[in-house]
Order: C-alpha cells, then structure tokens, then sequence
C-alpha cells in the first residue's frame, strides 16, 4: 500500500463525513447523545492535518500513527474503537511487509478484531461492528478466492450498506443506546453509517485509482 | 440556540481557562492535553483522578481539591476525554500511591479510560459509577449509566484517600458507595450541544423525559407533563425498587439541577421526595440541593438516594475544599 | 409554562419548606408569616434581615447562617413581602442590639420594609443596595436597583456583625460596600412567574436584553444576539463607567447565573469580564461565579465589581456558613 | 357610611380586577414585574374572605382593618400604598363620624395623601396617583359645592379613566417602570389601572344604591 494512497483516502473519507453532517448528527441524536458527526469531523480533519506529517512515514507507520491521532482527537466511544482498528491493521500490514490483496485483508480482519475486543461487542449489537464484522469476512474470502478488485470493492460496499440497514430493526445491547431498550429499534445506528460511509470512500477511492 | 459563546469550537477552552482563573487557587490548568490539577500537589496518597465529557459542570473540575480529585480531564461536550489526557494528568499527581480513576459508565468513557489504564506506567484501578437506575440492568446491555451519584463517589473516596489508605481499599469504598446509589433524572426541556447548534431531542410543552440520561439520552419513556408530586413519586418507586433499602436505613438525599431548573423548584422537589422516602422508613439524615451533575442547558433534575453506613458518612462529612463543594475547612 | 410545581398557590411554601427540611441543621421555617431564621439565635450582635420577592433563590433564605443573615423574610414570588413578616423575625432574632435591614431599592420593597422599621419596637437601621448601573441615575428617577451586589453586602456586614460591631457601624459598612458596587445584567430568555403562567416578555431567538433587572423588567435595550465577547465588553463598559475605579484598584468579580444559564458559560463570561477587567489596570483579586441572585428560570447573567479596600476583603474571606456561601468553618 | 356597603363594594372590586386578569397583567408585564394582577386578586381575595369578621365591625374599623389586611397580603408596591390609603380614611371617618359626602371626600383625600407620603411621589410620576390625586380634587370640589351624588360619581369615574389613561403619555419617575426612561412610553401604569377599575367599580355600586 502506498502512503499516497493513504493521504488521498483521508480525504476522501474527511469529505465523505462532512457530506453527511445532517444525517450523522441526527442518527446520534436519535439514539444517542447528537456528537457523533462532531467525533467523526474532527478526527477525519486531524488527519487530513497530519498530511505532511504522514508523507513522510510507510504506510504502515502512516496508519498507525492515523490511529494513535484518532485516539487522542475524537474521544466517545468511537475515538478508542477506530484508533485500535488503525494500530491493528498497521501493525499486520507491517508483520507481512507485502501488497497483496490478501495482507489487506488479513490486516482488515485484525483491525475489526481489535474494535471487538476494545469494545468487548460482537455482531447484531447495533453498533458499527454490524458493518465491520460483514465486510471483514466477505474481504477475506474474496481474497481467498482471488476476486479481482472491482468485484470486491463493489460487494464490500454492498455488505458495508446492508451491514449499516440492518442495524435500524435492532435492539442496541452495547453503547449509549443499550440504555434505549425497544425504543432504539427503528434507527440505524450512527457508527455504523460512519464506518459504511468510510468503507465507500475508500473502495470508491481504488476503483477510481483503477480506471 | 443562545448562548454565550464566541466561536464554538473555543467554548471548552475559554470556560475551563475561566474556571481556572476564577479558582486559581485551588487548580492548575493545562491546555492540550486538557486536564486541571490541585495548585499544591498532595503528596503520600492515592491519587484521585476523574473525568469525562464536559457540559456536566460543576463535574468534574469543580471538584478537584482537598479532600476530592487531585486531577480531572475534561473532555469536549458529551465526548470521553482521551487516553493522553489521563496519561499526562497522573504523571502530573500521582505520588507513588497509585492512581484510582473514577469514571462514569458509558462505552466511550470506559474504554478510553481502560486504554489510559494500559499505557500507565505505573499502578492503577478504576471505579465504574453506574447509579442511574432509569436503565433496567440486565444481561443484555452495558449496564447502568453514572450520573450524578458520581459526586458522593468522589466525596468519599476523596476523603478516604486523604487518610494515606491504599489503591485497593480506596477502590473498595468506591465501589460500595457507587453499590449503594441509585440515581433517576427527569428533562422537561432538551440540551443544546453548542457545536451541535441546535436541541438534542424534541420534546412538546405537555412532555417530559422520564429517566432521561445527562447527555440528554432518551429515558425510559416520553410522559405527559403533570404535578410535581407524582412526578417524584415515580422517580422515588424507581429508586426504592433499585435499591431495596432496608427499613430504618439511612440516606443522602441529593437533588441534582441538570442547568436550566431553578432552586426553588428543586427544593420543592426535595420537599415531596424526602417525605416520601421518610414515609417509607428511610431516615433522610444528609443532603445536597443544587446543580452538581448537569446537561448543559437542560431544564430537568434527579433524585439520587445513597443509603449511609458509618464509613460513607464520615467520608461524606469530612471536610473538603473544593469549587463547588466546600465545607469543615 | 412547565416547571416542578403542583398547585401555582403552593409553590412557595413546598419550596420554602423543602429549603428548611434539607438545611435544619442551619435555618427553621416559620410560616404565616413566612420567614426563616438561624437554628441557633444568635447573641450580642446587630441582627441582620433581609429580604425580598422570592424567585431570586439562593437570595436570601440561602444567606442565612453564620457570618451572614440571621433572618430572611420572602415574599411572594417577585414581590415585595409584607411588614409582619419582618416585625415577626425581628422579634426572634433581635438580640438587643439593634436590627439592620438590608433591602433591594425597588420601591415595593422599600416602603414595605420602611413601614415595619417604623412599628419595630427597638432600634433599627436599613442598607438599600442599589448597584444596577443598568438603570442610569439621575435625578428624576427612585434610583438604581439592587442587585447581585446584594450577596456582597449581605456577606460584609454578616461579617462585620459577628464581631460585636454596633448598628451604626454595620450600616456604614454595608453602604460603603454598596457605594462601590456596580453591576448589570443580560438576558437571552424571559422568566415565567409560575402564578403568571407564561413568560414576562417575549424575546427573538436572535435578541437579548442589555440590563434586564432581576424579575425580568425591561433593561438599558434590546439588542442584537451577538458573541459573548462583545456583550461582556459592553457589560464591563457599563460598570466601569459606573464606578470609574482609579487604576491598580483591586477587586471581587462575581459572574451570576439567572437560573437557566449553564456554568460553562458562565466561566467563559468571567474569562473575557476579567481579561477586560485587568487591561483596565484592575486587580481581580476574589471571585465568585454561579447562581447566586437568581430570576426564576431566565437565561442570562449579570457581571457585578466590587472595589475592595482592607476592610472589604477582611469581612468578605472571614468564615460563613450557610446553605448557599460556605467557607472556613 | 355603612359597614354592609363596603362589604358589597369589596365584592365589586375583587370582580373588577377578577375582570381585568389578562389587562392588568399584561400591563405590568411590560413595564414593570408582572405580578400586578396577582397581586390585587391576592388582595382583594382576602378582603372578600374577611366577611364575616368585617361585618361585625364600624365602617371606620372595617376599611382600618381591610388597610391591615392588605399589608400582610399584597406586598409589592401597591400593598403598603393601598393599605396607606384605606388606613388614613378610615382615621377620618372616625374622628369625623358623620355621614356626610365632605367627609367622604376629605377621607378620601386623606387616603390619597397617605399614599402620596408613603410613595414619596406625586402627579405626572406615573403612578396609580395620577387617577388617585385628580380623583381627590375632584370629589373634593364636587362635594364643596354640593353636587348631587350622581353627578359626583359620573364625574369621578370619568376623571378616573382620564387619569389613567394620561400615564400612557408619561415617563415613569417613581416605582418599578421608574428605570426605563423613555421605553414606558406607550404602556398604562398597572397601578393606574387598578386605582380605576376600583374607582369604578365603588361608583357603579353607589348609582345601583341610588336607583
Ligand atoms: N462497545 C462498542 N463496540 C463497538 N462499537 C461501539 C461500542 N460502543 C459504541 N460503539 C459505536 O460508537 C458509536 C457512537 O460513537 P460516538 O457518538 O462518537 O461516541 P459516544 O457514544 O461516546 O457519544 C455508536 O453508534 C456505535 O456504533
Ligand atoms: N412610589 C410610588 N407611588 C405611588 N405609586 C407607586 C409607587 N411605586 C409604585 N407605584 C404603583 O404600584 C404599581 C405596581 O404595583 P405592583 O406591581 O403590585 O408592585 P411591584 O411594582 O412591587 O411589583 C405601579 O404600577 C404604580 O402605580
Ligand atoms: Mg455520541
Ligand atoms: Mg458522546
Ligand atoms: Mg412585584
Ligand atoms: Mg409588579
């Protein structure tokens, strides 16, 4: 992976957030305490500052150095759970030491087991695992199976958006909204649609880098 | 929203900058990483750290001093503060006693403080408040959330500490205290998050929130507004069949202000609740009135009832010297 | 409107009642005629009583104690209360050596307080506080309101008269103090008077109203909503001209809350008061910021100087414990 | 004067400023504190419940007594000023004790003038003085030169109105609207106003007596 790569997808994803200042806000809002959009933004710029920072380090570094920034930047529940996804990847990334498209996803899958474990969640909990989770499977399978990368981008960002639907018909059981009870089912949850949206960024980002 | 504030993203800074001013002799502040320290550094015992979202003031800055916190870490409005926080306080206070991290029950302020608690050079434990009994605990969720218990928390495992006791004995009362503490809060008005710009919920003149969270967090269930007494009735239930005191106990009382809710409404309050929590055999022999653990702007209360033992109520009466709570010195 | 009230007529006493239960170790209640006292008389000294329109809350059934009031007296809400109310604390707290009042100059309050001075059957003297230099003083008006500034007065010659000091020279202290007392307040929303049912003005979301007095009555004027920057300046403006301090003079700054407005905006307020403060060569040596003058439910804050002298800042730091002001003992 | 008039004529007061509700508060909401209304209906209310103790009573004791009563209930800045009134009037019909009209104008007169000294305040102030003073002079002219009592009573309500509805004009130099300077222009004085209405409504009772 190179760190170009990298910076350009911190933008794409900054941008991407600050798209959906309305909807992100008012998922929080809903369910929770209305600053996720604010967690998100100011995470997504922090890095977006770091840019010459980050140019100079391999991606690896990069993307650890992203994470060790969103964990003293965003705070909330979000702010730990998306730093330990960046240190975990970055330091698969680093062990492998190769381009394939299977160490990306190998380093994927490590990151969503960091979040689970920092978290302490698993699936169906509605929160932003109910994406990471998904995508992380379907990622290495389509790598075991050698899909070519249009295809797997373009199913992440599938499973990525169902992931994201799908947690509007559950019960919250972790985070602010397990306080909610019944009254949290008919609303998507707000770190899930921010994790989907990055995800999108980010693949829409290598299939335009393919054309 | 109306409020006074320059520009949004300078709230925090300026209102902990004027804090620091204002009781510049009590607390240090330093700015990024953001944590506020006592002005003398109190030396052989634990020490006390707390924090969390800011917007909850006095919590937890207004509580730093003798007899309480030796440090606290604000974080932005509604938002945990960050490992680099607590890390950069603790080396600030601690004095080769350990570090007790005190910190309220919600996924964000858990786990950023359980990272702080990794990195930690040195010995550390955590008490987890957790005495909001709107939330039904129960196998499927995270727990209760902390709310405004969390000041009688740090009262007592403030004081606790000032007598040299260890990290693992000052935990233990913590905990217990926390045990012993059920909170209920009720929002007549939604809070405004200042980078937010506008209310966190909707909420009609003939409503209100029952059970309502400090970040304005949806309650057990949206009610008609009606008279104060049943609504403290309700919150008195909640909290009696939270904690099942047993009869001839006694409490603290305290009637939390959320920001926006006037004294003489929040002494009426404690007026129908100590009555009713008398009537059910509880002696009331301590209280606390006012705004201790707010939601910014919110117009609401909560009632928080800590059934007493001789340990909690020597540590609640010692004295301390704080800014927002000050007595015996 | 919606606040925690049962019946509009009861508010009063349950709140008045629910202040005496949760401090009994500090005041009694007595009702009709409604006024409250120290739990225990005091002895040799001038008895200090005040009192006012309740909705000011902590003012001034929370400055009852130690170093402060030995008796309030509240009217009803926003109004003046009656001489029997007075002539009855007088009564229980005089300790023959004179009773002082201190009384908000608004004309209600004055003459009925005038009328009680004039049935007592012993020696009295009053201290009218008038430190709103929102209202311009000139010869064709009763003069400026009391506001905030009442809390400082109250605390100095509470002070004072714990010493032994004879009524002449409690009045002269309190006078002087008043004499170098400005201060002036802002409100972003209006109070509702429960009895009223709806708020006392109405007010844009885009407008404030620059020296509003503490029942809501209409300021200097209405403005633009702008940063708090620019309100504080012209706050600070206004005090300056007021009390024209000579440079190096050292002062109280107090940041008062009218009951609806959050203390992260009020310690971003002192922030800007005493940076502003300062350039202007003031030494801002004692502070004091949070609700302590209350109206009702309003959003808003005034910002109140006191140039202190020796004698100021020795009866301001001395010891006083009551509900609301506690320090050193 | 006979007790049992005053009895009635406390009645068609309280109903008048019961009439008045939204008037009367809205006044004093917008140049003073808003508690006006609350304020005489407290007043007059307990008046009307002092019935039976009153009844028992002289004319000249019962009106000392209602300037008792209203002290301890009013408040505010009416409360000492109308029990001023009630107090001094009562003084001279009792050292007078006849029942004639040039006493009841040198009472009333009296009573004005107790207001006049408590409030410290005088014509053109903008206060319940500017209906109360002409008022006075007015009777007090109208009984010198023995004006039958219909006349008396059409004219001193007329002159009431007047007075009242001058302060509108006014700038306020005495109580609470004292510190708006020119921003009370445009509003009737609240005082005023419920100095009319009972006024009025102790006029309407004398003509209904008189038919
Ligand atoms: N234990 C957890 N495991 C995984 N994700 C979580 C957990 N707790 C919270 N989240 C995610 O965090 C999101 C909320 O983030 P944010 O609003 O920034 O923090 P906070 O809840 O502290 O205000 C939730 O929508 C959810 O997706
Ligand atoms: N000094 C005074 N002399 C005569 N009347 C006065 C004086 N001060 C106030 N008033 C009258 O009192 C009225 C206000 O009464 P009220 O609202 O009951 O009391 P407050 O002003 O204390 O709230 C004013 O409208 C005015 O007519
Ligand atoms: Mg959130
Ligand atoms: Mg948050
Ligand atoms: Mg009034
Ligand atoms: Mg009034």
């Amino acid at each position: 992976m190179k760190t170009s790569f990298i910076l350009s997808a911190a933008e794409s994803i900054r941008d991407a957030i600050l798209d959906h200042e309305s909807e992100l806000e008012s998922l929080d809002r809903a369910i929770g305490d209305g600053d996720h959009y604010i967690n998100m933004k100011r995470g997504a710029g922090a890095i977006v500052e770091l840019h010459a920072e980050l140019a100079a380090l391999s991606a690896d570094a990069a993307l650890n150095k992203i994470g060790l920034k969103l964990l003293s930047t965003i705070g909330g529940a979000s702010g730990p759970l998306l730093a330990s996804f960046f240190m975990s990847m970055a330091k698969i990334l680093k062990e492998k030491n190769d381009d394939t498209i299977t160490t990306y996803a190998a380093a994927f899958t490590a990151g969503v087991e960091a979040v689970q474990q920092r978290g302490k969640a698993g699936l169906g909990e509605k929160t932003m695992l109910d994406v990471l989770i998904p995508v992380a499977q379907q990622f290495s399978a389509l790598a075991a199976s050698n899909a070519d990368i249009k295809t797997t981008c373009q199913a992440l960002m599938q499973t990525a958006e169902e992931g994201m639907l799908a947690t509007k018909a559950l019960i919250a059981t972790k985070g602010r909204a397990a306080s909610l009870g019944e009254r949290a089912i008919g609303h998507i949850d707000p770190g899930a649609k921010s994790c989907q949206l990055m995800i999108n960024a980010v693949c829409n980002q290598v299939l335009a880098s393919q054309l | 929203m109306k409020k006074f504030i320059n520009k949004v993203d300078d709230v925090l800074v300026e209102s902990l900058s004027g804090f620091a001013s204002a009781h510049h002799d009590l607390v240090k502040l330093n700015l990024d990483p953001n944590f506020l320290i006592r002005q003398q550094k109190a030396t052989n015992k634990v020490a006390i750290i707390s924090g969390g979202g800011s917007g909850h003031e006095p919590l937890h800055t207004g509580y730093i001093g003798y007899g309480m916190l030796d440090a606290a870490c604000p974080g932005h409005v509604f938002t945990s503060p960050t490992p680099d926080q607590m890390l950069a306080a603790a080396e600030a206070v601690h004095a080769d006693k350990g570090v007790l991290f005190i910190v309220k029950n919600y996924a964000g302020d858990v786990m950023n403080f359980e990272m702080a608690a990794e990195m930690l050079p040195f010995e550390s434990a955590t008490v987890l408040t957790s005495d909001d009994c709107a939330v039904i605990n129960s196998t499927y969720t995270t727990g209760r959330r902390g709310v405004a218990g969390t000041v009688i928390v740090e009262k007592c495992v403030g004081s606790l500490a000032e007598t040299g006791a260890d990290l693992q004995t000052c935990k233990a009362l913590g905990d217990k205290v926390n045990s012993r503490t059920a909170s209920m809060g009720v929002a007549l008005t939604s809070c405004t998050v200042p980078a937010a710009g506008r209310p966190t919920f909707d909420i009609n003149d003939n409503e209100l929130e029952m059970g309502v969270g400090i970040h304005g967090e949806p309650g057990r269930k949206r009610e008609t507004m009606r008279e104060a007494d049943t609504i403290v009735q309700d919150v008195v239930n909640a909290i009696l069949d939270a904690l099942k005191p047993t009869a001839n106990s006694e409490a603290l009382l305290l009637i939390n202000g959320f920001g926006a809710t006037p004294l003489m409404e929040l002494y009426l309050i404690y007026n129908t609740a100590a009555k009713l929590f008398t009537e059910h055999g509880i002696k009331i022999s301590r209280s606390l009135v006012g705004n201790y653990t707010t939601a910014l702007d919110m117009a609401g209360a909560s009632i928080t009832l800590c059934i007493l033992d001789d340990e909690i109520k020597q540590h609640w009466d010692s004295p301390v010297h704080t800014a927002a709570l000050r007595w015996g010195r």
